[in-house]
């Protein structure tokens, strides 16, 4: 009980594949049945579809009865942590941070959940209400004028944003000579591959030898043919780029449109906006700072905010508030709008955790979320550079905003191990840490974001482990090697993932391939 | 800039005695001493002016509650809108499954801590495989809009065309999501389909084959309802003409329908709301895309794709398959991009697949087609109302022809507001061939009384 | 009997083929073979005549959120009720712990498997205990009622005693209750109470005790509203008379009064239905009993009592203190009974009283009376209406006298009611010398503009 | 993956006390404040509270953040079972089953936690029509008259029918005669308890040598001094008493009421009845037998059924139907009631999950849940007696209802080790197992009740558990004295539970008696 290192063991319940289970016959739920009066009209229904497409065999589902299928899942969720049950600071680029529960009830509540989306208007004000306030939210948050909530997550803001890039400039007839877009090495990978998805030519900058984008490489790069910028800023280096503006309007003043990606901005509320920084357009994660929670990866919510002049190319609909009949509705009417990027509006609850979430800290909590990132980032950065093995480059920025992306590089030299060991090991603590995302220029990286979620003792507790883990790398090497121990399975062999003859997407490849425990056909 | 002494909840270190500590912990006097790097010309001046915020979770609830409570939900009204996004019944068991927290709040764990998420989604990729008779299915895409347009790019990707050919009568929502994804990288082209029938127009589609086609794309059941069973036809034309057949369907469909592959399909797509999602107001959505068993497909997939393999204790282990493919791994060659989707309800599609079973999946179908067709039927008997074209049979939507009744379909659907139900879908404008004419949606939860309803308010508005 | 291939999803085993299977390892026919030991004549005749099963979840649904849907909650009008059941803020983060499976599934396991429960409820305790200022507090026991009830029977065994004396203005359910519970064991004696103050009346309980009393009982504050403020003088008297008392206290009091620990009391107890649990229309109740840490009072309770203990690896260890006196383990000699009660509101309230701390509990006392205070002088403002006797302070609750509006208390909130307010709790029955009065209640829920709104329409009515 | 058992380890966050979390100032939600309108006409409220009374300090409660309350929380829950996570059939007399989730979206529905009891009942119509509708359902299925639904729990069932008998003898003029009540041996302790904390002196009937309780000394013991009898059938042995009838019938011949424990009834819906039986009144288990959920101990109904002639002895109020007004409505006018047994009505949400269960299954469907529960006992029964070590007594009824009291006698003087180490070591296999309660006539007992929610499967995998901690007591007996190994905490010291000096009930008792672990101050 001393100390803040906690002897743990992940759940292990050793489930079983899902189609290991159940039996022929057993029922999870029952369907309504045809009324006999509709029997007496339809007959069994089936036999009018074409019989060239009526299914001639059952599909082949597990067949279990409801408690078991709860107790399965419940099962796969013990197997799992999750920002409600750990120290979640070791997803830098991610913002894990609380998501209250109060939350919770209102994007659970048929209110929410039980909409259509064509239904007539008048009976969806709540909700339109609910994204005309966000986006008035946003104005403040971003300094930019307006707002669409249709992406489904950030690289779909993204995508957003690369189509309004396309469709501005096809406005202006330039669409066919600007054929490139600019964005920087450290920015998150969607800067580049959505753009480029989109039909870019995309032109990455590498880092300058302060880890900030190559102002001179930019200068070169930006031209007539330049369509838009993509930048992350502060990149997961965590350093913001104080020569931002010159970026932005050296871009402006060569006609291409500034994009700014802040999935992250988890350290700048009310300090740093894209206003200010001069972009035409950003995107906000609401599944990351403003708090809506992750569930596995999505569903999720690209917020876009973009700068007047580019209303009109927003994706379709936006809703408005009609002052005269007092009632929200959506416009349809953007005639040069890019198109639409999702399915019907945007993910509704969503939007409404984030709002709820804004709505309870206002301004100053806003404020003191990012401060208290901030400070929590910098607190752990300070101590996490006295663990033997660790460092970080560029040593000129010595603050940091909201993230940090470390480098065990002195660790691998010392001891050979890297940081995947490391992310092996951890998980015989409770929690969970991240190899960062490429580039690996910075070796055997790690990006640690500690939101405004975490408490002092929470950071000592993670710091403690990582220096068990260090200290391990260096004296106990057979430990490292054969993590993880305590947690709910233990090492798995990588080669079934990348070699095609051995990978095994469902379990109906699986049964194609193997028998018995992976013994090949 | 605090205001002294504000604690709060969501922040454990807005108390300020901690504050004190870390600060000097790390050799500043205030957290304006660590925004260094940010020139005062990019700082915001003042503070930003929001409402004042509503600290007390107490004085939250009113204010959420009271915005919310302007709604009126599928359950208070009766409801026969589809055009896409389906009033389905959601099990309780997805609702607790997906609501517990470790599944919520978790993002992107590895496979050592977050095994369980991994092997749910497995288990969902391996249960829509079979739904679908594929063998490979991914982690869900953002919705069925995307899952298509993904799916045209990955025939584009493999065929080394970049033309696609689309149906006319396919969902428009869809084809605007679609015509973004693919602008300027592959060129649409769409095709004929039969006034009569409600089918692919089949001579048209032949007409349009060239050598850059590189897919043809319907879906099934079509957007107005009717059930596609040209399948082979129009598979034995796309593959004379080396492109590949690209079919979007409505996974509520399969127990009683027969998945694309088993109709020529290259690629089977669509969106998995119908399977115990609740519609968000549309938000409920999410993309699945199957294909084969073959390298040259999966390569193509820039979606996460989960497998299975040994562990050391001979356990299930998990982990990406073919990471490479993805932007997170590769920004400039990846395929596409990937990230955050929509993950937790492909574990809400695992929980329903996995509770409905195949029996549930084929009494779902049959019931929706027996009540469906029983209120097309009864719709059908109001005078000057036609539910007869197109002809062909529909699964759970059904075109009702409202021209004969000179009334206009929005005056309809308000005359039906008025009664607490809400009418069909207006298709006067995205078809307006059809003039006056609304697509009608019967799920399983609408029930015989609640069709007799609706037929008696229509006879009433009609008369 | 059985309907052949009926398969119920509760019922895994309902499948036929494994029943096959399993009656023929157990070596008979069929169930019936099981059942020869109940004489024909003890088998029922036919099957019980109930109605169609629902046996489709979502007709299930539709039937019982029907039924549901003919109730209005306290969130759709505004409410004023209280006498004994409060609507306090529910946190949110309760509903989520409680409505955890692993909790609420749960019942009897072993510290070694339920490890969980028994830490949350020594924690629940332990919190409890601070909050009253004792050292011992229970698992939960049904409501407060038996909490009071038990605790007078405490007294009783302890002091070897059989009769109490229970303050005239206490809640007239609790002491239909407490009736219950004591008869024909202890037997009761009510004293009065000073009807201009609304407090305890010394004089006429000085004048009852005897050497038979057992216990003083009284609430704080009562049930009327008033705070207590003589409890040192009441237990000056009740100890010299070698007697025990007993103090049932509201627990959402507690940050802003003192525990009855502080003016003498012995025992104290209540119910923790304000601390974070919903009203369920009365059924969100759960008693606690409190006191010092002395064998001769510990021994007495008939309840369960989490203690913690080491384990071998240096754990906190947990289990049940005294077993011995409950009646799992003597059924002859236990005290009174113990069963199952309410412990998923105990891990409630620790959740409650975790996230409010000491500054939340201070806070909400503070605004509560603050805002009953506002509510009281407010509605004394109105013609014919007075709210100054008995003119004792108030927490939450205070009478209101309607008698000089000419109008039965019936008649006012009836008209509250088409107004969409629940009025206070109609006096007039359970204490006839208030005449027309009703008891009004205030909680931290209800706003400065509910307030001005009730007030305009006592003031139109009245009117 | 062969074999039925499973590598298993639980959850082990060594999770502090709630005591050692948090820090001074950290705030869990903020109350809403005082208008400042109100502030000018109330002042801060706290000064008008008598000073004698004002709180002089603040109470001594953690200190915590909203995230760290949900965490701590979280961890506890991770560290308990419950029935949607195990084969739950080791608590015998407890009927654990399958709690279907969406009775609890009922439960949790606001149209049944916002109400308040004193509302006015036109506004309540729903919850009251539920619960009259539960007691016409709890007519057929106990063939008596009616209903209160006001007992929380089966012994407060108990408790009302205690109640109950002393109004009817009082009415009767008998009641200073009738001070006995005659309950059996292997009767739940609560059907002695009970009525003895009502004031009654019981007499308990020991089993004879089938068992079942001894008609002969029955006979003896019935008397004019009798009030009633209370009696479990069939008892936890599984035995279903054939010859009730002639005890029923004996107490009725005495002028003594017949009252009925079917706290568990789950092995004879539809199958045998209260009233065929001749007993007057009867209790059921609602979170047993009708799948609420047990919720760590409650809350809970124990739903009482009586005879029309004790109609007017129930406890206040019942729930009407008023035919011409078309209303339900409580009614509290019952002169010869035995008073209230618990505040207000009673626990709603349990009746609802209950009514809900009955509604979604039918009178087949009843009858279906108590065979299957009565061919699973016997399954299970079967094969377990294969185990070695275990036993039964009363050989002569080789079949049984829905549960069994079996016996590790002999593996007790085989081994050393009895019922106690079996309970510790099968934590180790993220199951639950539960000794019996008193009397233990049996040696070493132990008490399995598989109901029907359990598949072969299930019990399957828990025979292969009772087997292997057999196999284990014979061979290799240290795993089992130090088991628990693969649970949340080790063995567990219980002197400091009935030793005064070294018990401590609250954490403020620990910190007076203890520092550090456990060092005695
Ligand atoms: C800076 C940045 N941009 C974009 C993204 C992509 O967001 P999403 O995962 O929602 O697609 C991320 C997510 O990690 C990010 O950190
Ligand atoms: C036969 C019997 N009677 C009474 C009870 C007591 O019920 P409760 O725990 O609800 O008080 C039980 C509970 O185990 C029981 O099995």
């Amino acid at each position: 009980m001393t100390g803040l290192l906690r002897p743990f063991h992940q759940m292990r319940w050793n489930e079983p594949i899902i189609y290991q289970l159940g039996r022929k016959g057993q029922r999870g739920i029952l369907v309504p049945e045809a009324e006999p009066e509709i029997s007496e009209v339809a007959g069994d229904g089936l036999s009018s579809i074409p019989e060239k497409v009526r299914r001639s065999d059952l599909p082949n589902l597990p067949e279990m009865a409801q408690p078991h299928v709860v107790r399965h899942f419940n099962h796969l969720s013990h197997e799992n942590l999750g920002a409600d049950s750990n120290i979640d600071i070791g997803q830098g680029t991610c913002t894990m941070k609380h998501s209250p529960k109060i939350n919770e009830t209102f994007a659970r509540s048929p209110k929410v959940t039980d909409l259509h989306p064509y239904q007539d208007q008048s009976t969806v004000q709540g909700v339109l209400e609910v994204i005309y306030r966000t986006g008035e939210l946003f104005k403040e948050i971003s300094g930019l004028d307006c707002c669409s909530i249709q992406p489904g997550g950030g690289s779909h803001g993204a995508l957003a944003m690369a189509c309004m890039v396309r469709a501005w400039h096809r406005d202006r007839g330039e669409d066919a000579q600007r054929d490139e877009v600019i964005t920087t090495l450290f920015s998150h990978p969607a800067d580049a591959a959505v753009p480029k998805a989109k039909g870019y030519k995309v032109i990455i900058l590498p880092p300058d030898e302060e880890g900030l984008p190559d102002l001179e490489a930019y200068r070169n790069a930006v031209s007539e043919r330049t369509a838009a910028i993509f930048f992350t800023n502060p990149e997961d280096t965590g350093i913001f780029n104080p020569r931002i503006l010159e970026f932005t309007e050296l871009a402006h003043r060569h006609g291409a449109l500034c994009c700014y990606d802040q999935a992250n901005a988890n350290g700048l509320l009310g300090i740093a906006r894209a206003r200010e920084a001069g972009f035409d357009m950003s995107f906000f994660n609401l599944h990351k700072t403003f708090s809506s929670p992750h569930g596995c990866g999505g569903p999720a919510t690209g917020l876009v905010m973009v700068d007047k002049k580019l209303e009109e190319f927003l994706p379709v609909p936006v809703v408005k508030y009609d002052e005269i009949m007092g009632r929200y509705f959506l416009d349809f009417s953007l005639p040069k709008t890019c198109g639409k990027v999702k399915a019907f509006f945007g993910v509704v609850p969503v939007v409404l955790r984030a709002y709820a979430w804004i709505m309870s800290l206002g301004a100053e909590g806003l404020e003191e979320a990012s401060r208290t990132a901030i400070l929590n980032n910098n607190y752990f950065m300070k101590k996490m550079l006295q663990v033997r093995g660790c460092s970080m480059s560029y040593p000129k920025h010595p603050a940091r905003i909201e993230q940090v992306r470390y480098s065990w590089e002195e660790l691998k030299e010392d001891t050979g191990f890297g940081t995947a060991d490391v992310q092996r090991r951890i998980a015989d603590f409770g929690t969970h840490y991240w190899g960062s995302h490429e580039p690996f220029v910075i070796p055997e990286p790690f990006t640690i974001e500690p939101s405004e979620s975490y408490s002092k003792d929470d950071l000592d507790e993670y710091l403690e482990i990582m220096e068990q883990i260090s200290r391990e790398c260096y004296e106990e090497p057979d430990i490292i090697r054969h993590a993880p121990h305590n947690s709910t399975v233990h090492h798995i062999d990588h080669d079934y993932f990348d070699d095609p003859e051995k990978w095994a997407i469902t379990w109906r490849e699986y049964n194609s391939k193997y028998e018995g425990y992976f013994k090949r056909k | 800039m605090r205001e002294k002494g504000k604690v709060h909840p969501y922040i454990p270190n807005s108390e300020s005695g901690v504050r004190e500590n870390m600060l000097h912990d790390i050799g500043v006097d205030s957290v304006e001493d660590l925004l260094v790097d940010i020139p005062a010309e990019l700082r915001m001046k003042g503070r930003m002016d929001l409402p004042e915020p509503l600290s007390a979770e107490a004085d939250l609830k009113r204010h959420v509650e009271g915005l919310l409570s302007k709604n009126v939900t599928v359950g208070e009204y009766l409801n026969f809108l589809g055009a896409g996004c389906y009033d389905h019944h959601v099990p309780a068991v997805v609702d607790e499954i997906i609501g517990r927290s470790e599944f919520l709040t978790a993002y992107a764990g590895e496979p050592y801590e977050d095994h369980g998420r991994f092997q749910a989604l497995f288990e969902y990729q391996s249960m829509m495989a079979e739904l679908l008779d594929f063998d490979v299915c991914n982690v869900p895409t953002y919705d069925g809009a995307q899952a298509a347009g993904t799916s045209l790019r990955m025939a584009s990707r493999i065929t080394g065309r970049n033309k696609v050919l689309l149906a006319g009568n396919m969902n428009p929502d869809r084809m605007q999501v679609i015509r973004t994804y693919l602008d300027p990288v592959v060129s649409i082209e769409k095709f004929e389909w039969d006034r009569d029938s409600g089918l692919v127009d089949l001579r048209d589609l032949r007409s349009r084959f060239s050598p850059d086609v590189a897919a043809v794309y319907f879906e099934n059941p079509s957007y107005l309802g009717a059930i596609e069973h040209q399948g082979e036809e129009i598979a034995r034309m796309t593959h004379e003409a080396g492109a590949l057949m690209v079919v979007s369907v409505d996974p509520s469909t399969l127990g009683v329908m027969q998945p694309p592959s088993r109709y020529g399909a290259d690629i089977a797509c669509g969106d998995i709301q119908p399977l115990g999602i609740h519609m968000n107001y549309g938000g409920g959505v999410g993309g699945f895309i199957c294909t084969r068993s073959d390298t040259r497909f999966v390569e193509e997939y820039p979606s996460r794709l989960f497998g299975i393999a040994p562990t050391s204790e001979k356990e299930w282990g998990f982990g990406d398959v073919a990471w490479e493919r993805t932007s997170f791994a590769n920004r400039e060659t990846s395929k596409e991009f990937v990230g955050t989707h929509a993950a937790l309800w492909g574990i809400a599609a695992a929980v329903y697949l996995a509770s409905m079973g195949p029996k549930g999946m084929y009494e779902l179908g049959k019931v929706i087609m027996q009540r469906s067709l029983y209120a097309r039927k009864m719709l059908g008997t109001i005078p000057g109302v036609s539910t007869n074209s197109p002809s062909a049979v529909c699964f759970k939507e059904f075109v009702v022809d409202l021209n004969r009744t000179g009334l206009k379909v929005s005056e309809i659907n308000e005359k039906l507001l008025a009664r607490e139900i809400f009418g069909g879908r207006n298709l006067s404008a995205d078809f307006p061939e059809l003039g006056q004419s609304a697509l009608f949606c019967v799920t399983e939860k609408v029930t015989k009384s609640d069709i007799d309803r609706l037929v008696r308010a229509i006879r009433e508005i009609a008369s």
